[in-house]
Parts: C-alpha cells; structure tokens; sequence
C-alpha cells in the first residue's frame, strides 16, 4: 500500500529515509520522524483495533499520550515483545512489527453487525455482578471464559534481553514539559545559573510548536525552538531529556522521569546500553508546563474511525504531512480548533463544514473562515456519526442555546473525518500524585492544580492559560519566579511576539444531546479503552453510585491504560448532569502515578538478576567453593550448609562430618556472626542492661554467653560476648540479626542513656573467624601456635587468650556451641583464608573436617543449644525456653525485658516451653514444623501442644533428636505426645530434657 | 520519597539513607519494676498515632548512625523541623507552620 | 430487593436499562439508632448485614464520611485465604473464608470470589520450617494446606522462575487450594444492598466529629452533616482512622497506622491464575479478570495517613516481581496507589470493648483485612448485639496488650546462626 | 598467655590492643583479592571511567568529643592531621582523615601501621575516645575518569553535582543496595570505603555501571 495520504511538502518527517515496517501482518512504509500512528495514517490504516466490550472497530483519536485506541503489541522475537504500546508515541524504526491487541474476533469482521445489538445491550455497567452466580459451583467455569477476553496485549514469555538502569539527580528546577511554555521557563531560569532539568515525553522538543503554524516574531516556530534549545544546550548548568515523560511526583520534590533511550531505534537496545532509564530526580522547584490535552466531544457513533480530536488533525497534517481523510467536519466549541479546518483546506482538502455549538460564535476566527469560503453551522452541533467501518457521514441538528437539547431539523453532511474540540483538559496529573486535589475554573472550562505542599509552580496551558503568547510570557516569568526561589535571582527572558486572531468565549459543552434518551440513543462513547458510554454512567447514577468514585469504578470509566485522558472530564460531566449538580459539586476522581505506563524493568533497574540483593562473603568463600560447598543464604551472606563428597547425600554428609568433630576436630566459618566492639567506661554497665544476665563481675579475659530481649520480655537475639579490657568488650550476635541489633543498642543508648560512656562499631567483617570443635582441637592448634599456652587448666573453657595462629596475631575464644572441645580463632580478615589453609595443611593427620551450617545445627541441638530465629519465635521468654540461668533478676537496673516478661499472660503455667523431643522409633525423624497433640483421634481442629523447633537425625547418638515447644512442657518430662504429620503417619514421642549429649558438660572442658 | 534533613550531617538527605523509629519523646519509666502490667502495656504498646502533626525519631541508618526527632504532618507529609536528641520541638501545633524551617543545626 | 439474575438482566436489556431500581436507599438519618456503626468500609457494611440478618437489628445506621467502600476496601490486592499460624487467627480468618464460600449467592450479588489458590513462596530453611510450621497447624485446625517443594510449585505456576540460579531460589511453598481473591468494590456493595433492604440505613457524606459520653459510656456521634445522632451501642471500623476515633473518646489504641502500596500492571492476556505471595524476596502478585497484574507488598516504616507511600517500596515491590518471574520485565505498570493500614503489634486485629462502656472498636487488621470481611462483620455484630465478644472474637480484646497474651502473627524473625 | 591477660594482672588493661599483621611472610588477600584480576578492557586511554581497589590499607575508626580541645589536639598529635569538619576529610601525604560522623571519623594510611598508630593516638588520646581497627572490615575503591560521576549517579542517591560536591568533601551514604563512604579526592577522581563483605557486590555493581562507558582498570598515571 502506498502512503496515500501523505503531503508531497511539509512536516518535520524525512522523506529521504523511508522506513519498512509491519502492522497486523502487512508490510507498510512510513518516514524517518514518523510515528508509527502518523505512518498507518499515511498508509490509510483506518481500523486499528476492536473496542474491549463491544467489539466495535476503531481507528486513531489522538496524537498523543492520550491516545486511546491505538494500543499495539511490539516486538519481532518472543524475548522483545512488549504489549499495549501506544502508537502515537511510538517512533517509527525500520523493522518495527506490531500488532493490534483487541482484534477479536479479527479487525475486519462486524461481530455487532452480526449478532445485533441485543447481546451488546446484555453489557450495562456492573452486569457481572448481577449475573453468573447460579450454580455456586459453575463460577469458576464463567471466569474461565470471561479470563479468556481479558487483557490488551500479552507478556513475553521469555526472559528481558535488555537492560534497564536508574541515574540519580538534584536540580534546582526541573520543568515537566518543553512546550512553548516550558522552553521559556528553561531559558529564564537557566540564564540565572541555576540546575535545569527539562524533560519532554517527545523525540522532539517543541510541543505545540512543532505543528504550529502561528509566526513567532514573525519567523516559523520550529525556528525559535531550534535556536532556544541551541541556547539551553549551550549551558552546562542544563540537562535537556527528550524521549523522557514525568511519570511520577512524589513527596518532597521526587519526580520519577522515564526515559526511553532505544526505543526509537530498533527492537532491541545496542550492547552495553540500558533500553530505557528512570531517572531519579530531587528538584528544589518543580514547574509544571504539562500543557493541555484536547477534549473531545461526546455525540452517537462517536468511536467510529475517523473520529478524531481536532488538535491531533493539525497535528498529523503540520508535523507529519499526513491529512487522515478526504473530507473533513469539525465540530467545535470554541473558536481554538477552526485552525483545524484551516490547516485541511491549506492541504488541498475539503472542509465540508464547521459546525460551531455556539450561536454566536461572530469574530475574528469566523471571519477569517469565512474569508476562506468556509461553511460555518453555527449554534449546531453534530449528534452521531454515521458509517460501519469508517465515517460516511455527520447528522448535525441544532442546539438549544443551553447545550441541554437538540432542535430543529436534522441535516446529513457527507465527510469521512470528523473532527471534534470540546475545549481543553489542563494536565493536572502529576499535580494531583502527592494528594492535592484538583479545582474547577468555569473560565478555563477544565480543572487546574489546586494547593499543595509540594514546591511547585504551574505555567501556561496546565493553569488554564491556553493561548500561544500567553503559555510563552507565563513560562517565562514562572521560570524565573522558581529559579529565583530557588536561590537564583532571574529575571523573566524576554519572550517572542506572537500574532493571533483575539477569540471569543467557549462553550461548556461536554456530551452533545440526542433527540433520543441516552439510553436509547446511537452510544455516546466517553471512554473509549473501556467501553463506557454515557448511557452508562446514567444508568449508574440511577442504580445510586453517587459518588464520582463509585461511578468510575462501576463502570470502569478511567481504568484503562490512559487512565481516562480524553474521557474523564466529559464522564464527570455527564454524572453532574445526570445528578442535576456542577461538575466541581460532583469531583474528579484522584489522579495517581504513572501519567503513562512505564516498564517494570525499567522501575527494577540493575537491581536484578545478580545484582538484585547483595552477596555477602566471608573471607574463606573460596577455599568453600573450592571444596564442594552446598551454600544456605543467611540473611545476604551465602553459607556453607554441607561440603558433601562425591556420591554422598546430604544425609551421608552430615553423618560424617557429625563424627569426624565429635570423634576428632572439625572446623566451622563462623565469620558471618555479627560482632560488635564495645568501648567506654560504661561498657560493663551498658551490657547490664541490654542482657538479661550479669555483667558486673565478668573479669578480663573471659566470656559469657548473653540472651537480648526486647521490652515485652521475648528473646529476639543471642550470642558470646568477651571482655577484652574493663572498657572494652567485644559481643557477638546471630548472622541475621548482627545489623537489627546495633540499631538496637544505639537506640537505647542515643534516646535512653545518652550518658553512658560507650561507642559501638560493627567489626563483623574485620575478623575472620573459624571455629575449631572436637577432641583433637587442642593438638591441631598447638601445632600453629607457640605462644598460645592451651593448657586445659590455664586457657580454660569461656576464656580468651591473644596470640599468634599460623604467623598471624589470633584473639583465640575458646567457647563451644558444639559441646566439644572448642576454640574460635579470630584473625583479620584478609589473613583469614591463610589460616584456615594451614590449620588444614596440618589437620589431614586429624581428619579435619570442614562442616557447614546443618552439622553445627545438629551438633548445638545435641547439647540442647537454642537458635535464636528458629527456636524461637519472639513469643517466648527465656523461662520459657528453661534458661532461667540466664536471668539475673536481682541487677540494680531493671534490664530490657525483665518487666515484660512479669506481665500476666507470660507467668501463667501452660505456657509453650522449649523440651526436647525424642521419637519412640530412634529412626524417625520427625519434620520440623510438626505439631504435637495429645490426642490425635481427637476431631477437627484438634487442640495442639507446640510444634517441633529443630529436628535431626544424629549420627553421634544413633538416633534422631528434637527440640520443641510444649505447653506445660517443663512439667511433662516423660510425657508421650503425637504428631500427625502431613503424610497420614502419627509419630508417637516422649517429652525429655534438651540435653541429648554429655548432660555434665564434660567434652567441652577436657 | 522523604527528603529529610540530619541534624548531625548538616544537610538533607535521601529517605533511603534512613529507617523510621516510631513516636518520639517517649521515655521509659523510671521504675519499669513498679509498673502495672497496664503502665507497661501503655508503654511498650499504645501510642498517639495522630493524623497531622507527629514527633517521630528516624535514624540516619546510612550515614552518621544518629538518631534524631523530626516533627511531620502525618497528612501532608510535610517536614516541619528535624532537631537533635534530647532538645524539644519548636513546633506543636500545626497552626506553628509558618515557623517551620528545619533546624539548620 | 430486586434480585439479580441472567434472566433479569435481559428483561432489562429489553427496557433500555431503564427500570433498574437504586442499590440503596439515601435515607434522611434518624435521631436515634439501636446501633450506630462508624466506617461505611468493607467491614462496617458486614457488620451491619449481620446485625440485622442473624441478630434481626435492623435499626441501625452506618455513618461513612466518604463513600461506601471507599478506604481500604478499595484500596487493596483483594487476596482472601486462612491459613493463619495461630488458632485463634486460623479459626477467625477460616470462620471468614467459610462465609466467603456462598456468600455472591446470599447477597444474589456476584463477588466474583475466583479460589484459585494462594502460594505462600519459601526461600530459605527458616522460610521452610515456617511454612512447615503453619501447614502442620493448618491441616489440624481443619484448614486446606499443603506444603510443596519446589517442583510442586513450578507444576502450579509454570511461569515462576523456580531455577536454582536465582538469588533466593524457591525452595518451596505453602499452598491453600481454596483460597483466592474476589473483587473487592462488590463485596462492599453486595454488603450494602442486602442490609439496606434489611433497613439499615446508610448514612454516606456523614462524617464523626466526635464521639459522645455520658459518665463513661457511649451515647452517640456528632456528624458534621447531620449534628447528633444517638446510640445505644456504638462500633467503630474505620480502618486507617481508628487511632483518630479512639482519640475522641479519650483513649489510645496500640496502633499505628501506616501507608500500604499496591500497583497495577497495564491489563495482559492472562497468565497467571494463582496468587503468588513471597515475604522473602518480598512481593505478591495475582492476574485480575481483567487482565491487571495486582502486586503489593509490604508496609511503609513511618506513620502516614496521606494513601500513599514512598517510591522506593514500589521499586523494591516490583524488583521482587521481575526476580521471581524476569519474563514481566517489559510489562508495564499502570497505576499506584496507597491506602491507610493500622497495624498492631503482633499483627492481629483488636475485635475489642474499650475503656468507654457501649463503645467498641473492630481494627487494626493491618494489611489483612480484606479477606475477613465477612468473618469479622459476623463475629462484631456479635459484639454489638449481645455486649458480649463472639468466641471467635474473645482473644482479640485490646486489653491482651495489658496482659501480654499476644498472637504474634509475625512469626519468626527468621535470623539463624 | 596474653599481654593484655598478663598486664591485668599488675595494672588493669582497658582496652584490649594488638599488632594484627604477621611479622612472617604471610599472603593477605584483600576482599577484591578475586575480582581484581578480572577488570575488562586494555585499552586504558579512551576509557570513561576507571575503577580499581587500593587494597590492604590502614583503616581505623576513630571516636571521641569533638568539642574536647584535648581530644582534637590528642588527634593531630597522634595523626598529623587536624580533625575536620562535618563532612570534610583533611589529607597529608598517605594519610586522610574523614569525617564519619560527630563523633567519628575515619583514618586510612599505608597498611603496616595500624598498629603504630592505633598506639600512638591511644597515647596522645584520654577520657572517653575509641580507636577501632577496621583493616581487615573494609577496603577502599577508587573510581576515575570522565564518566565517575555518572557511575555514582548511577549508583547513589546523593547528589554528587560539583556544586554539592567539591573535591574534599566525604559523605556516607546508600551505594546500590549496599553504602560507601564517598570521597571525591580530584576533579574526576573518586574513592570509596565499602565494606569487606559486601565488596565482591559493589565491585560487580560498579563494573555493570561503567560498562557503558567502557570501563577500564587503573587510570594511567
């Protein structure tokens, strides 16, 4: 097909770089400057789409983000798709494929003309709710065929190709917008030095300019754009962001900018480059120059191809050179849109009429209309369209002076475009995102931004001031107003003259009245992507949905991928009507982010796949990886979990590397523990508090064992800490709990006892720590160390000594979580991988075993040592969990938790208390997560006793092993208990102590 | 997204660089032991929560590791001063507004 | 009641939509209600349905200041399910998804209420002995539940990237095959309709300025539209604004509320037909019939009553979305918005009498309000009606956080050695 | 047995203080120590942007009262360097001092002297103060060129705009999901303290950031 309806002259298209691309499967050809909108105008392309509901063929509207039909699926491979692109900023690229996304049953069959109108007429607002409901079972039949229609466009189903990246910025002012009234802003506030973001959703900078054929000092616009945006490139204190929309406006002068970097040049983004970027951006004054969207005019058929906004003709003829039909009706209501008939005479076609809603519409813009030889129909208005598949004709009668009702006869004019302008819609959206609620303006016939908190200031066409010179000056001095509050002193740049046709007042015209009720009339469509017509909101008026909010969403009007751009004004119209209020009595309903859509990825940014969270490791992840190492993530740390052999299973695994420690010495990375060094005379003091155990007496060169609570009593983190000097101690707290629990004591130190001496740093990273465990620990590590003396009785156990490990200065804890002979040598972490190779260049004679995670889990919970996290849940207190050893109650200062942990609920018997857990059968073992109960005959729901904490089979005893929570447990020991488990099976077990192994304590101390 | 200003940095900074702490000016009773369960329960659970003005603590979690007090409007979201630990609010009232400029510390 | 069906839907259809009756009276308000309910949500609606359906109160008034359905209702991801750790979560939140079950056919009135089953998504041990934990209870608490590996949940959602080179690789899920989600804005309306043809009159543009006493009990409301109107019995359930109500009649609650983000997708052909919930890599995500992905995830840190959050939870929200499923990296999303949670402490509603005789308050459900809403009208109308808590309702006082008998929703800190 | 035991015993030991770098030939590995190796391009001229590791460094931690006349001067004695001010760094030959935060400031040096150091300042220094050794816990980055800056934009919320943030100033703040302390030490010259553990991350985050600009390995001198 050729470009028929492309000028030979004219546009800002390059006709010398023809482009291929494809719609719905045909091959078509537009030019380099195109969108592929204005490219399947070019080529004639009426229909484009299947409307949602009804099924009825629809054509382009608009030029813009507005754009409510024009909604296509991109993308030449499965990895590129992307769905529900509007055409209409869609830049044309060689190669481009798209598709139409509401094609069903196809573009090209009248499914309505078809079926009648009956069945259409069987989808009022809400019928869903009224219908499908019998038999209760067969919903789920209906939603399967209901799901089948939903949805535009589809999702890839592979993986994103591109990339998408985020930049950060701070501006002293960004303008949304470079229209005429944003590029004047810009110059005014970037002559005064100030930072300058000027973001544009267009590949050109422009706005109106661009299509506009008024003079500006009597040269062509384009001109004094080019020159302004040579001017604004110039600065360095400039940042200008085509291709870029302001999508959202967040608190405090946040802004989100999307920018589509690629986009424009093919399906996919060039090696090394993001596909799209959000920018981020602070700004210190924000000025909205978002311009205005047209209005369309509600009247019968008026979704039928051809159908369009009047702006967005003159738009296609000015920019693109591309006149969308033959001939032409305009509809107006205001004296704006006449250039519309104007700009399709000058292209050589014929204006059939302009009919004008306003009986005295007599001025400057007639005149010059009829100097033209224009038919003007004034105090007319068009009521419906006529046509199938594209417009043939308009009915046009004429119109109480009110606008309320239609009179006189009925004339049909022969055309195949019908342009309409209801007047201009400000874009208040982004106004609207921090909660400041729109406010009507009868003059400006639209909503503006009302008051808000935000440092904002509004110019030009968005504040109601729609004329060229007026958008121009506005610009002007706003943009210096919000340079020089933001600390730039400006003075307003001087601005273009403009020569223009004074107009006269519009008409608040909004749904042009039919000679039939609405609800009988031809549909008034008012939102398009939804189908919801005027009949519509009526009927949901009449069903009582009152509020403009219940309106929008009983029918859905606004919910569509435009969010309502052209419809939601003329929706609230015809609720006020139909609610016999004003358009301010009935209210707009809340604008939210996105003004337009933006693609996950590029909101995710770079924070995916490898980079989507942190990867802590420790100092020896290496030597793991080297070895074999399954890991278990920790918080952000990867863990070793289990360094299983060739062939063994975990299970094997575990039994081995359980003996190897248990019968000679095994080793753990325990570098992942958090450690936090505490120095200051009131160290000891701090401890005191923050700990539930004594602090007062701990002598240097020993450690503890501590347990934290919070104020309600409940243990939320444990661990070692060791007292380095009388000011110095050193604690260690859980892997995932290391960042929550400095916060923590800073918190009470900083708001509760800002006078105790102590500073608090994390020092996790800075050791290294490996832990050795088992009988042979002792004769491992004298053989690296010669001035460390191990004697049992002088290095004894909770002791630390400092010395030297391997060559290199070791503080050695000899502290045991396994029950063994135990020491934790800590060295600074870049010699950590050092002395953990030598310990096994040495250990191979003592079997070193490296375990991970699991084992050390098996090896505590055989000593009957808690996991805080997971024997614990932050219910239970540290008499619940039988460790009453560790509370000192009688401490001068009454300690973080010791009053919560007094209160009613938490000394009452029956309480969830830690045991252990032994099967009847040693060889099950028993799920964690399993739920005890006494009586597992009993029926649904069956009372429950406590669930299992920890669970393992453990090679040391034979047997498997539990810790869990019982009620009343401390008080059941010998107890039988069930656990029905998932499968069916019930597993009998008896309530014993924690301690499977070594009850005295005897291997540890050896 | 808060733009906040630390009282101990001297400058605004991003709210990521922060982590919120609930109301602020709360103090732990002097004699937790001769608390009522309900003294305690009002302590440790129960707050304003008001619509509007609200002196709340953040911490500048990213940065200097400083807890500080900020007084917002729970509405708006406004920040009407940010002041160091241990100094009392220069606002307390929401009509206090147009003295609202944070504590340029 | 006009009763809607298929049938009556054509007769309509016939008549041009002409004939259809209003869904609720306008009623003017009277002086003096048997009950007043504050908060025309989701919740209140329920209540007052329940009141005068199984208690046979129908003197009863719901004074919203908004319009119906208008906070939270509107506002959330619409997910329903039960399985609750605690019992007295798990029976609450069960007794709801009961009523759920058959409850379009009650009100005749389509909550679209889609039980297409609910993944709760495991990524780490811990993540795996909860749900391990939760199932277990679950199931003896008569609760649909089961715990999958991860070959079981890559069966049910074909297009979660299950692979073990993720970041946190699923290791597993919970899974309740009856739960699901229903549209939100009908239940709400069905709600409405049904009590408003019981004769409870709702009473919308009507907001509470103050709650009035008499030596320690309740009396009435004062409205700025409508003045004074009297009550014997007064609850409120206006989630979001509790702490604002309790403060008019002179007490605090342990609440705090907190701004709750959702999002939308552009609508997509559908994918996706389970709800797919991950508290780790933290976000959750289902497919509406009309195509939206519907995501959320957790709570903004700080107090806020403003419906909106902080950009950086949407940015965290869908970099969990794109990392659990990278093929929805070109989708598009829509729109955002927030609502007003009030959270309590242990992540459980407060279904209470209050320091103020006759006053009761049903709140603090947090980010799960929306699938009890007919549970928790059931159990407050109860409360209501008798003075006294439903049984259901008994554990949920506000006083437990006097005594310390917390049912601590939150779980495991999930922190291991 | 310990010198700090073995000195409690006479006088009591406060602060528990140590030499902890081997006096053998011992291999330190810096936490880059595996990265560093793998730096893509050659062709060093043309590079936007240059990133590279300054590995194995002195860094310690220094605490104490900025107002105390005897803390500021025990510093400078100790140090060589005045204590700056907020969000300043005072620099002398290998040695910089940042501010951190009121009470904390970070010092980084030639690697060995940690040790001599930390004595030295605990000599000069009384009253309420903290030295911490945070050697082996961080390391320092350096990022160059032309493009650094859009790297950090990339990459940090702060707003790293000349006029906010001219040569000599250091601020803590968020880096990708990580933090850094950020320095700008030149024109285009930047140098960033993160923390071991989560180095290998900001190193590969950095590394994606400046693919665009194609990246490059230490600036030529």
């Amino acid at each position: 097909m050729t470009q028929r309806n492309r000028l030979d002259t004219g546009g800002r298209i390059d006709r010398g770089t023809p482009l291929g691309f494809k719609f719905n499967g045909q091959h078509y050809q537009g030019f380099a400057g195109d969108t592929l909108a204005s490219a399947l105008l070019a080529n004639g392309v009426d229909v484009i789409g299947r409307s949602f509901k009804y099924s009825r063929p629809r054509g382009i509207v608009a030029a813009s983000a507005e754009e409510p039909n024009a909604v296509f699926q991109l993308g030449a491979t499965e990895a590129t798709q992307v769905p529900n692109v509007r055409a209409t900023q869609q830049e044309l690229f060689d190669g481009l494929v798209s598709q139409p996304t509401s094609g069903w049953p196809g573009l090209k069959i009248d499914f309505m003309g078809v079926v009648g109108s009956l069945l259409g007429r069987m989808l009022p607002p809400g019928f869903y709710y009224k219908t499908f409901m019998f038999p209760q079972a067969a919903w789920d039949t209906y939603e399967k065929y209901i799901r089948k229609a939903a949805g535009l466009g589809r999702s890839p189903r592979k993986p994103d190709v591109d990339t998408y990246d985020h930049l950060n910025h701070h501006t002293d002012v960004l303008i949304v917008g470079a229209g005429p009234t944003g590029l004047s802003a810009a110059l005014s506030a970037a002559r005064a030095g100030a930072r300058v973001i000027l973001a544009d959703e267009q590949a050109e900078m422009g706005g109106s300019l661009l299509d506009c054929t008024d003079k500006l000092d009597d040269k062509p616009a384009a001109e004094w754009v080019r020159g302004t945006l040579q001017e604004l490139a110039g600065y360095d204190n400039v940042l200008l962001l085509p291709r870029a929309t302001v999508n959202g406006y967040h608190d405090h002068n946040f802004l989100t900018i999307h920018e589509r970097r690629t986009d424009h040049c093919a399906d996919h983004a060039p090696t090394n480059l993001s596909r799209q970027r959000l920018h981020r951006v602070r700004a210190r004054w924000v000025v909205l120059a978002t311009g205005a969207h047209e209005r369309p005019l509600v009247y019968g058929h008026n979704d039928l191809p051809g159908c369009m906004l009047a702006s967005a003709v003159s738009t296609y003829i000015n920019r693109y050179a591309v006149v969308p039909g033959r001939k032409l009706v305009l509809m107006t209501t205001n004296d704006n849109a006449y250039r519309t008939a104007f700009d399709w005479q000058d292209a050589g076609r014929e204006v059939v009429a302009i009919v004008d809603t306003r009986a005295y519409a007599t001025g400057a813009w007639q005149a010059e209309a009829e100097r033209r030889g224009l038919k003007i129909l004034k105090g007319m208005a068009v009521i419906e369209a006529r046509g199938r598949q594209r417009v043939t004709g308009a009915v046009v009668a004429g119109l109480t002076s009110d606008g309320n009702r239609v009179t006189g006869d009925r004339q049909i004019l022969n055309c195949d475009t019908l342009a309409s302008s209801g007047g201009w819609s400000p874009v208040v959206h982004l106004s609207c995102h921090t909660g400041s609620r729109p406010v009507w303006d009868d003059d400006a016939i639209g909503f503006l931004p009302g008051k808000t908190v935000q440092q904002q200031l509004v110019a030009g066409a968005v504040n109601g001031r729609y004329s060229l010179s007026d958008c121009l000056t506005d610009g002007a001095s706003i943009g210096a107003e919000a340079a020089t509050k933001a600390g730039f002193p400006a003075k307003p740049a001087t601005v273009p003259f403009v020569r223009t046709r004074p107009e006269i007042g519009a008409m608040a015209l909004f749904c042009v009245p039919h000679p039939k009720p609405n609800s009988r009339a031809p549909k008034q469509f008012v939102d398009f992507q939804t189908d919801v017509t005027a009949a519509a909101i009526e009927l949901a008026t009449r069903e009582g949905f009152e509020s403009i909010e219940h309106i929008k969403r009983y029918t859905a009007m606004g919910f569509g991928t435009d969010q309502g751009k052209l419809g939601n004004i003329n929706g609230m119209a015809v609720a006020a009507k139909s609610l016999n209020q004003t358009i301010p009595e009935t209210g707009t309903t809340i604008f939210r982010p996105n003004y337009t859509p933006v693609t996950f990825g590029a909101i995710a940014g770079r924070h995916c796949n490898d980079l989507f969270d942190p990867i802590r490791y420790s100092a020896m992840h290496e030597w793991h990886v080297r070895n074999g190492a399954r890991f278990e993530d920790v918080g952000q740390w990867k863990r070793p979990w289990y360094f299983p052999k060739a062939d063994e299973t975990m299970q094997q695994a575990l039994n081995r590397e359980c003996l190897a420690t248990r019968e000679s010495v095994g080793i753990l990375d325990a570098s992942t523990l958090g450690k936090i060094d505490i120095q200051g005379k009131d160290a000891r003091e701090f401890l005191g508090r923050i700990y539930t155990n004594a602090w007062a007496k701990l002598p240097v060169g020993k450690c503890r064992y501590g347990l934290m609570c919070k104020e309600d009593g409940m243990v939320f983190d444990d661990g070692v800490t060791s007292c380095m000097g009388e000011n110095h101690f050193v604690m260690t707290t859980t892997t995932g709990g290391a960042a929550g629990v400095l916060e923590w004591l800073e918190l009470y130190h900083q708001t509760e006892w800002p006078e105790l001496d102590v500073y608090m740093n994390t020092v996790t990273d800075h050791w290294a720590t490996m832990t050795l465990a088992g009988p042979n620990a002792r004769k491992l590590l004298a053989e690296l160390t010669d001035d460390i003396d191990l004697d049992r009785d002088r290095f004894r156990f909770m002791d630390w000594r400092q010395g030297t490990v391997a060559g290199v200065p070791a503080r050695v804890f000899r502290i045991s979580f396994t029950g063994e002979l135990s020491y934790e040598i800590n060295v600074q972490a870049n010699y950590g991988l050092h002395v953990w190779e030598t310990l096994f260049d040495h250990g191979a004679k003592y079997k070193l075993t490296p375990y991970g995670t699991e084992t050390m889990h098996i090896l505590r919970a055989e000593k009957g040592f808690i996991i805080a996290g997971q024997d614990t849940d932050g219910s239970v207190h540290p008499y619940d969990l039988g460790m009453s050893w560790a509370v000192k109650e009688d401490k001068p200062f009454s300690f973080i938790g010791k009053r919560g942990m007094k209160r009613e609920d938490c000394v009452r018997a029956n309480r969830k208390q830690l045991v252990g857990i032994k099967t009847k059968d040693p060889s099950v073992v028993l799920p964690e997560g399993a739920q005890a109960v006494d009586n597992p005959d009993h029926p649904l729901p069956v009372p429950m006793l406590g669930h299992i904490t920890s669970s393992y089979y453990s090679a040391c005893l034979g047997r498997s092993i539990a810790l869990g929570v019982i009620k009343g447990g401390h008080n059941r020991m010998g107890d039988t208990v069930h656990y029905p488990l998932a499968d069916g099976r019930i597993v009998e077990a008896e309530i014993c102590n924690t301690i499977f192994l070594d009850p005295e304590g005897e291997r540890q101390n050896v | 997204m808060f733009y906040l200003f630390c009282p101990y940095c001297g400058e605004h900074r991003e709210e990521e660089e922060f982590h919120p702490r609930g109301q602020a000016h709360l103090s732990r009773p002097e004699d937790p032991d001769g608390c009522t369960d309900e003294e305690w329960g009002d302590f440790i659970y129960f707050r304003t929560n008001p619509r509007g003005l609200h002196h709340e603590i953040w911490v500048h979690a990213v940065g200097c590791r400083k807890f500080f007090n900020v007084t917002r409007d729970t509405q708006s979201y406004e920040i009407l001063e940010t002041y160091r630990m241990g100094s009392a609010p220069r606002i307390t009232d929401l009509n206090d507004k147009q003295q609202s400029r944070e504590v340029q510390a | 009641m006009q009763k809607y069906s298929g049938f009556g839907l054509l007769r309509h259809a016939l008549t041009y939509h002409e004939n259809w009756q209003r869904v609720w009276r306008n009623p003017k308000p009277k002086k003096k209600y048997d009950v007043i309910i504050v908060g025309g949500g989701g919740h209140g609606l329920a209540t007052a349905y329940y009141l005068a359906r199984v208690h046979n109160i129908t003197n009863v008034a719901v004074v919203e200041k908004g319009y119906l359905g208008g906070g939270n209702t509107a506002r959330n991801t619409t997910i329903v399910r039960s399985n609750y750790l605690w019992d007295e979560a798990a029976l609450l939140y069960e007794h709801a998804m009961k009523l759920w079950e058959g409850l379009s056919q009650e009100l005749n009135y389509n909550l679209m209420f889609s039980q297409r089953g609910v993944l709760n998504l495991g990524h780490t041990l811990q993540d795996m002995r909860d749900i391990h934990r939760r199932v277990s209870a679950n199931r003896l608490n008569g609760i649909d539940s089961e715990a999958l590996d991860a070959r079981g949940v890559q069966e049910i959602v074909p297009i979660l990237d299950c692979s073990a080179s993720r970041r946190y690789p699923v290791l597993g899920a919970s899974w309740q095959p009856r739960a699901g989600v229903a549209r939100h804005d009908a239940v709400a309306w069905g709600f409405a309709r049904a009590a408003d043809a019981m004769g409870v009159d709702l009473l919308q543009q009507c907001e509470v300025t103050d709650i009035l006493t008499e030596d320690g009990a309740a009396i009435g409301v004062e409205t700025r539209q409508h003045g004074v109107i009297h009550g014997d019995r007064i609850g409120c359930v206006v989630a979001g604004n509790s702490g604002v109500l309790a403060k008019m009649a002179g007490f605090r609650l342990p609440i705090e509320s907190h701004p709750l983000q959702a999002l939308v997708s552009e609508p997509i052909r559908p994918l996706l037909d389970t709800v797919v919930m991950s508290n780790h890599v933290h976000g959750y995500i289902s497919q509406s019939d009309k195509g939206d992905l519907v995501i959320g995830a957790g709570i903004d840190g700080y107090n806020g009553y403003g419906q909106r959050g902080s950009y950086p939870t949407v940015e965290h929200t869908l970099q969990a979305i794109v990392e659990m499923f990278p093929i929805f990296s070109r989708v598009r999303m829509n729109r955002q918005w927030g609502g007003i949670v009030d959270t309590c402490p242990d992540a459980c509603p407060i279904i209470s009498d209050t320091p103020v005789e006759n006053l009761f308050f049903n709140c603090g459900w947090g980010t799960g309000g929306f699938k009890a809403t007919p549970g928790s009208g059931h159990v407050f109308a109860t409360t209501l009606a008798t003075g006294q808590p439903h049984d259901l309702a008994r554990p949920f006082s506000m006083f437990r956080f006097h005594n310390g008998a917390l049912i601590d929703e939150h779980g495991a800190a999930g922190v291991a050695h | 047995m310990s010198e700090a035991v073995n000195a409690a015993v006479n006088e009591p030991i406060r602060v528990a203080v140590m030499e902890q770098l081997p006096k053998a030939n011992v291999t330190a590995r810096s936490p880059l120590a595996h990265s560093t190796r793998v730096v893509p391009g050659t062709i060093q001229e043309t590079a936007g942007v240059y990133l590279w590791e300054e590995a194995l460094r002195t860094h310690l931690a220094i605490r104490g009262n900025a107002g105390s006349a005897d803390f500021s001067r025990g510093v400078e004695a100790a140090t060589g360097l005045a204590l700056p001010d907020r969000l300043q760094c005072s620099q002398s030959g290998d040695w910089s001092l940042s501010w951190i935060a009121p009470d904390e400031w970070l010092l980084i040096g030639p690697g060995k002297e940690a040790y001599a150091m930390e004595l030295s300042l605990r000599a000069q220094l009384d009253g309420h103060y903290a030295v911490i050794n945070l050697s082996g816990g961080q390391t320092l980055l350096r990022l160059a060129g032309p493009k650094a800056r859009l790297v950090l934009m990339k990459s940090c919320p702060y707003d790293m705009h000349d006029r906010n943030f001219p040569v000599g100033k250091v601020v803590t703040t968020v880096l990708a999901k990580s933090q850094a302390t950020v320095h700008r030490i030149g024109d285009e010259e930047w140098a960033l303290v993160v923390r071991r553990s989560f180095a290998d991350y900001v190193w590969r985050w950095l590394m994606d950031a400046g693919k665009e600009y194609d990246l490059g390995p230490r600036r030529p001198e």
